[in-house]
């Protein structure tokens, strides 16, 4: 089985600083990948190199094909979805214009954007009461939600989720993350989820990587991590 | 350092002399700084660049008919050079470029220079340094009323408050009831005109003039103004403003619904303005201006002689627009400035071509209107002082009765 | 009385012209967050093609259409190549290159078609209606009439369609734009693009009243500035109801205050500038804004 | 002390090379000519100002020849109207102007860059008009016309010792200048090198972290502007001086234009930055106009252009071509040449092997 996604020894960094020293990791078809790691790890820098946020070197390939020189924007045409770190919520636009602008490149007809939207409202029922307000009326939970809805309708083949549960209450964390495997499960989306919070993330997903300093120091099945504990204590520190 | 100073300065002085030999090829003949065998230099400035820009022509024109003379003998053997530098309108730079053309490319004189405050910076200088600031080309009073004080310094062309003496005296003698609404820009320009005109009425004037409203070059439109003049109840409104200025407000005032005896400053009045201003919506009814040039675009010339000298001359310059009516201004002048030059004969210093265009010009110059003279006397120093009332016959200007004269009217 | 409505009137007249104007610059400032300084000077030189055409025996209205197409690749052309090298950079640079880009465009309109005020036809006669014993001409509520299809396609353009909607993403938010996949480079392009044809269509309309030469904007583009300003930058609405308070305002002040007078109206376009700015960032449209870093 | 100076960088040499050059220049050219540097000079002064409120504290003016008219006429009056000595107006009117500015900075402190650039640009359009407005005092638009420069009896005997020949007034005028710039340069390089100009640069790259380091940032941003308008104001009553006449055509909104020019040319943040620039911006339009014409080597078509286009086009073509390609002006492509050749002369190695390529600047 060929993986969705694979990262070989990809280096990068901002300027002459390097943050990334050869991080090689896949996520497979369908599967839920955590990547953990103390802050400035190198986390959010991979997910950046991957939607090409950063000139990197090594090799990035999506469903096969060689991710290089590509722009942003067409990386997330062909099927990745990146839910930034912070949101990426345009507060200057309605809920509603921010759902549309995740759906506005798709090519399948209205009908289907129309039926997910009503799936997506479906599991998020709070944004469409708040359709037509503006996206920074909305509380930080609502935010997230809306910034994973409007991923969930670009009808991606893989989702990179930053950080979704920062800053967020453990109740509406446990909530998304149900969300976010139930559309999984029933769309056969990959994640690649960068979390602090390990334990949930480890829950989740299939496999995990935890990167140090800009490696990758650990890797395997999650259960496998999870039950190990000086994994635990010396890198996801719970 | 200081040696290598005084050493160039040395090689330099001996350079001098020698150019100055060169100079003296006829013995008996008197010269000076800018004068060769071969040569007259004449220095200018200008606004070729820049939102004045639109007067650059007139160094062009003025160039184009030196070529022509030039092309037929030039001056006593001697052709005449006109170096052109381009100011942009700013004084900041007119006193180093003149200073340029004084000491480094020692000019004789300085030509015609462009603009009222830019040749007000270097008066001091030139005077100061002895060197003719001649005809210089703003209509400003003080070339000529303030020459006793900077007696190197001569204006050309009739001066604002002469013109609007004229106006003045039309006023007084056939229209005494007028109630008068004035629309001036804000410099010396406006305030000119405004004063001959205020001066020409004499103790009348305040209550004939009824309004008097002003406006800065920055203004969109002068609407605002010119309702005002409206509301103040004038039935005669003089406009002194730049051509732009005149053509947006010959439309305002037709849009107003209001039909003032109009009389216009002679500057805005050539025919390609009063063409634009009728395309723009104005009606053009009751116009007067006066006139002291002719106009290249009036029909009536066609067959005229100067008209003729004019477009040969200025067919030395190629990208000089024939019917521009700065270009005839230009050749006109530097028709004045070439008959100084041969009046001097041999005897070419300053001092002699100063004395002949401040004291002794007495000239007929073709491009002007029939019977103005070119003239300066010992107690004169404005050369133009004659000029014709015209009126606007929805085609052209017809000429009204003839010359009037206003010499001696200004000290 | 009647002089005062005539104030007010000749006010809004000049307005329609600032408006217009004020138009294209808010334009840009929804694209980029730039406020460009040779907005007017791109509009005088659109202008100065559709008047050759149009002194070449082309009729007005193919004049007219070509010339906003011309003028819409034009501005793509200007970002493409200028703006995009420093987008990234900070205002500052991009305000100076805008500024470059006003004194190249001045110099380069004046050195093609020379500094004499040409006329310009304008589809709106210079006959005046009379309201209320105040007279405006056909021409000057074409200005505003124009103005006002201008703004009701923006408006339509920018809330109503897709296009418009990630134009607006990309201005606001450029990194969170690209990832949902809108082309930011070349919404600002079409930002710019548009913005030109809208300066063109406002340089065509008021150049049968202020007269057709390179500096016909010079001093407008201040006046555009103090509209947009008070109308609040980003509002389109704002730049137009701006444009008029801003001409009545000019208007009104000249005649009646006696410090102000008739010559120094541009002085009051500046105090509005600066008040605004200091008391009201915003604007009168604008909504209150988050800064961009 | 020789330890010190055998030891002293190689730029100390530069300045004080620099320094000697401006002082023995003026023996070696024409009268006319040091009046010409006089004014490059001038105009470096007030982009010194300028740079030290772009470059430094990060704040947008481009309407500096609007403190330029201000410093200008402070001068003009009381040399004119209260008869005092044209060189003691000199300092009095740059702390005037130094006062306007710094007033001017407090409201500018509510507006963000953008804003600032459009209230300073208008100001500078703005400023001619005003100036004709209070006739009484400025002489409105007949401008005022300064008493002659006289050269004091010192300055000619010390001249005519070291050179043989007899002071101008356009010399005595230069050195004057010359003193200006030397002092004002001095003063700015100690400005940035010391806490002000540390709190400023860090306001400049960054408000909330300057801030939550405990700068005050209105506190500075507002000096920056004053300490900037008093290069300004020195300024512009130097050019009084050099021109011995001013009047509202002299402030024209493209002195602003030319002082951002040459801001930029030179390279903002940069202490040798203002002088390269005020030499470019003042020489330019004049070479462009005199010096072009002459060179045959030039298609003619092309002087044709240059000559006819005037210096807005060249203005125009310069400013952008530096910000994309030159951000850093001509003290910023000579010190990155510089650094290049020196690491080359090392012969120091990439750093890694692996030298990974810059963040994408525009892909």
């Amino acid at each position: 089985m060929s993986a969705l996604l694979e990262l070989e020894d990809v280096r990068c960094g901002y300027g002459p600083t390097s943050v990334l020293h050869g991080v090689s990791l896949a996520v497979p078809e369908g599967g839920i990948v955590s990547l953990l790691g103390a802050n400035g790890a190198g986390k959010t820098t991979t997910l950046r190199a991957i939607t090409g946020g950063l000139r990197w070197l090594g090799e990035i390939r999506f469903a096969g094909r060689s991710l290089r020189r590509m722009h942003t924007e067409d990386i997330v045409g062909v099927g990745i979805a990146h839910v930034p770190e912070g949101r990426g919520i345009l507060t200057e636009l309605t809920v509603d214009e921010n759902l549309k602008l995740g759906a506005h490149r798709r090519k399948d007809g209205a009908t289907a954007v129309r039926k997910d939207y009503d799936r997506v409202f479906e599991y998020f029922p709070v944004l469409r009461e708040r359709r037509n307000l503006s996206a920074s009326t909305l509380s930080g939970g609502e935010q997230q939600m809306l910034a994973i809805a409007r991923a969930m309708l670009m009808q991606p083949r893989l989702m990179l989720l930053d950080e979704p549960s920062l800053g967020l209450a453990p109740l509406v964390v446990r909530s998304i993350f149900e969300i976010i495997r139930t559309f999984n499960q029933a769309d056969h989306v990959a994640v690649l989820l960068v979390e602090q919070n390990a334990r949930l993330a480890l829950e989740m997903s299939t496999d995990a990587y935890v990167l140090e300093v800009g490696r990758v120091a650990v890797k395997g099945a999650s259960a496998e991590l999870k039950g190990n504990e000086s994994v635990r204590r010396s890198y996801l520190g719970y | 350092m200081a040696t290598t100073g005084s050493r160039i300065a040395a090689i330099a002085a001996v350079l001098m002399a020698l150019a100055a030999c060169g100079g003296s090829a006829t013995p008996t003949a008197q010269t000076d700084v800018g004068i060769t065998s071969t040569e007259i230099l004449l220095g200018n400035t200008n606004a070729l660049s820049g939102a004045a820009a639109a007067y650059g022509t007139i160094s062009n024109a003025e160039n184009a008919y030196f070529t022509y003379v030039n092309n037929n003998g030039g001056i006593n053997g001697r052709h005449i050079t006109l170096k052109i530098l381009d100011d942009v309108y700013n004084p900041a730079n007119t006193v180093p470029l003149t200073k340029q053309l004084v000491e480094q490319d020692k000019v004789f004189a300085m030509f015609s220079g462009l603009g009222t405050q830019t040749q007000t910076s270097v008066r001091d200088y030139l005077n100061g340094q002895k060197v003719p600031q001649l005809f210089v080309a703003t209509g400003a009073t003080t070339w000529g009323a303030d020459y006793s004080k900077n007696t190197y310094t001569l204006g050309w062309q009739p001066p604002y408050q002469g013109e609007s003496r004229i106006y003045a005296k039309d006023i007084t003698t056939n229209h005494t009831s007028a109630k008068i609404g004035v629309l001036y820009q804000n410099d010396d320009y406006g305030q000119d005109y405004l004063k001959g005109l205020t001066d020409g009425l004499g103790s009348s004037a305040s209550t004939m003039i009824v309004d008097k409203e002003t406006y800065d070059v920055t203004a969109a439109t002068p609407a605002a103004q010119l309702s005002k003049l409206k509301a103040a109840g004038a039935d005669t409104l003089f406009l002194f403003t730049t051509p732009g200025f005149t053509i947006k407000s010959l439309a305002t005032v037709t849009a107003l619904h209001w039909e003032p005896a109009i009389y216009l400053n002679s500057v805005s009045n050539p025919q390609v303005y009063m063409g634009i201003a009728k395309k723009a919506g104005a009606a053009l009814k009751n116009v007067t201006s006066v006139g002291y040039i002719k106009d290249p675009t009036d029909p009536q010339w066609d067959a005229d002689a100067g008209m003729k000298l004019y477009k040969q001359a200025i067919a030395n310059c190629t990208n000089c627009n024939v019917n521009d009516g700065f270009n005839i201004y230009g050749v006109a002048v530097a028709y004045t400035m070439v008959d100084v030059l041969k009046q001097a004969g041999s005897n070419m210093t300053r001092a002699n071509v100063l004395n002949i265009a401040a004291n002794q010009l007495n000239e007929t110059n073709p491009f002007l209107l029939p019977g103005v003279v070119v003239k300066t006397t010992s107690s004169d120093h404005f050369p133009i002082m004659q000029e014709q009332v015209i009126t606007w016959n929805g085609t052209g200007w017809t000429l009204q009765g003839t010359l009037i004269n206003e010499r001696g009217t200004l000290k | 009385m009647q002089e005062f409505l005539q104030q007010i009137v000749s006010g809004i007249a000049s307005g329609g012209i600032f408006a217009s104007l004020a138009l294209a610059l808010v334009l840009i400032y929804n694209a980029m967050g730039l406020v460009n300084f040779a907005q007017g000077e791109m509009a005088m030189l659109a202008t100065f093609i559709a008047f050759t055409l149009v002194d070449h025996g082309v009729s007005y209205w193919i004049a007219f259409p070509v010339t906003l197409v011309v003028a819409f690749a034009g501005g793509i052309l200007v970002q493409r190549i200028v703006i995009r090298p420093v987008e990234r950079a900070p205002i500052l640079t991009l305000v100076i290159v805008t500024l470059g880009l006003a004194t190249l465009v001045n110099g380069v309109a004046g050195f093609i078609f020379g500094y004499v005020p040409r006329s310009f036809p304008s589809p709106f006669s210079a006959q005046t209606v009379n309201l209320l014993g105040a007279f405006v001409s056909y021409r000057d509520l074409g200005v505003i009439g124009v103005s006002t299809v201008v703004l009701l396609l923006i408006y339509l353009l920018l809330q109503r369609t897709t296009i418009g909607l990630t134009m607006r993403a990309a201005a606001h938010h450029p990194e969170a734009s690209r990832l949902l996949g809108v082309h930011v480079s070349w919404m600002l392009a079409l930002g710019w693009g548009l913005a030109s044809a809208v300066g063109a269509v406002s340089g065509i309309m008021v150049a049968p009243i202020l007269l057709l030469e390179p500096n016909m904007m010079q001093t407008i583009i201040i006046y555009a500035f103090a509209a947009a300003v008070l109308g609040g930058i980003e509002s389109p609405l704002g730049a137009v109801v701006g444009g008029l308070i801003v001409g009545v305002t000019v208007n009104l002040a000249g005649a009646y205050i006696p410090f102000v007078g008739g010559d120094l109206q541009l002085a009051v376009a500046l105090a509005i500038i600066i008040t605004v700015l200091v008391i009201k960032p915003n604007g009168l449209f604008g909504r209150p804004s988050v800064r961009r870093v | 002390m020789l330890q010190r100076i055998r030891t002293a960088p190689p730029r100390y040499w530069l300045v004080v090379v620099v320094v000697l050059f401006f002082a023995g220049f003026p023996t070696v050219i024409s009268s006319f000519q040091a009046g010409q540097w006089a004014l490059a000079l001038i105009l470096a002064i007030a982009i010194m100002g300028l740079n030290i409120l772009v470059g430094y504290s990060g704040q947008l003016s481009l309407g500096h020849g609007a403190f330029m008219a201000f410093g200008a006429y402070a001068s003009a009056i009381l040399a004119h109207r209260y008869k005092m000595d044209y060189l003691v107006t000199i300092p009095i009117a740059g702390l005037l102007t130094g006062m306007v500015g710094f007033l001017f900075g407090v409201p500018a402190l509510r507006l963000s860059a953008l804003y600032l650039a459009l209230a300073t640009f208008a100001l500078a359009v703005v400023m001619p008009s005003l100036i004709k407005r209070p006739v009484g005092l400025t002489g409105g638009v007949q401008g005022i016309s300064l008493p002659p420069v006289v050269v004091p009896q010192l300055a000619k005997d010390g001249f005519t010792m070291l050179t043989g020949s007899a002071m101008t007034s356009d010399q005595w005028v230069y050195y004057v200048t010359f003193a200006y710039a030397l002092v004002l340069f001095w003063l700015a390089w100690n400005l940035v090198r010391h806490r002000a100009g540390r709190a400023m640069r860090a306001i400049r790259d960054g408000e909330v972290a300057a801030a939550a380091s405990g700068i005050n940032i209105s506190g500075y941003k507002t000096l920056a502007f004053g300490i900037s308008a008093l290069y300004a104001g020195i300024a512009g009553s130097l050019l009084g001086l050099a021109t011995g006449y001013i009047s509202p055509d002299t402030f024209p909104v493209s002195l602003s234009i030319q002082l951002l020019v040459g801001a930029v040319v030179g390279g903002l943040a940069s202490i040798p930055g203002p002088l390269l620039g005020g030499i470019f911006a003042y020489f330019l339009p004049i070479e462009s106009n005199q010096w072009v014409p002459t060179q045959t080597w030039i298609p003619s078509q092309i002087v044709a252009t240059v000559v006819k286009a005037g210096p807005a086009v060249t203005y125009g073509v310069v400013l952008i071509l530096l910000m994309i390609f030159a951000p850093n002006g001509i003290v910023g492509l000579a010190t990155a040449g510089y650094n290049r050749l020196r690491r080359r002369l090392r012969g120091a190695a990439d750093r890694e092997s692996g030298h990974i390529p810059p963040d994408p600047q525009t892909v």
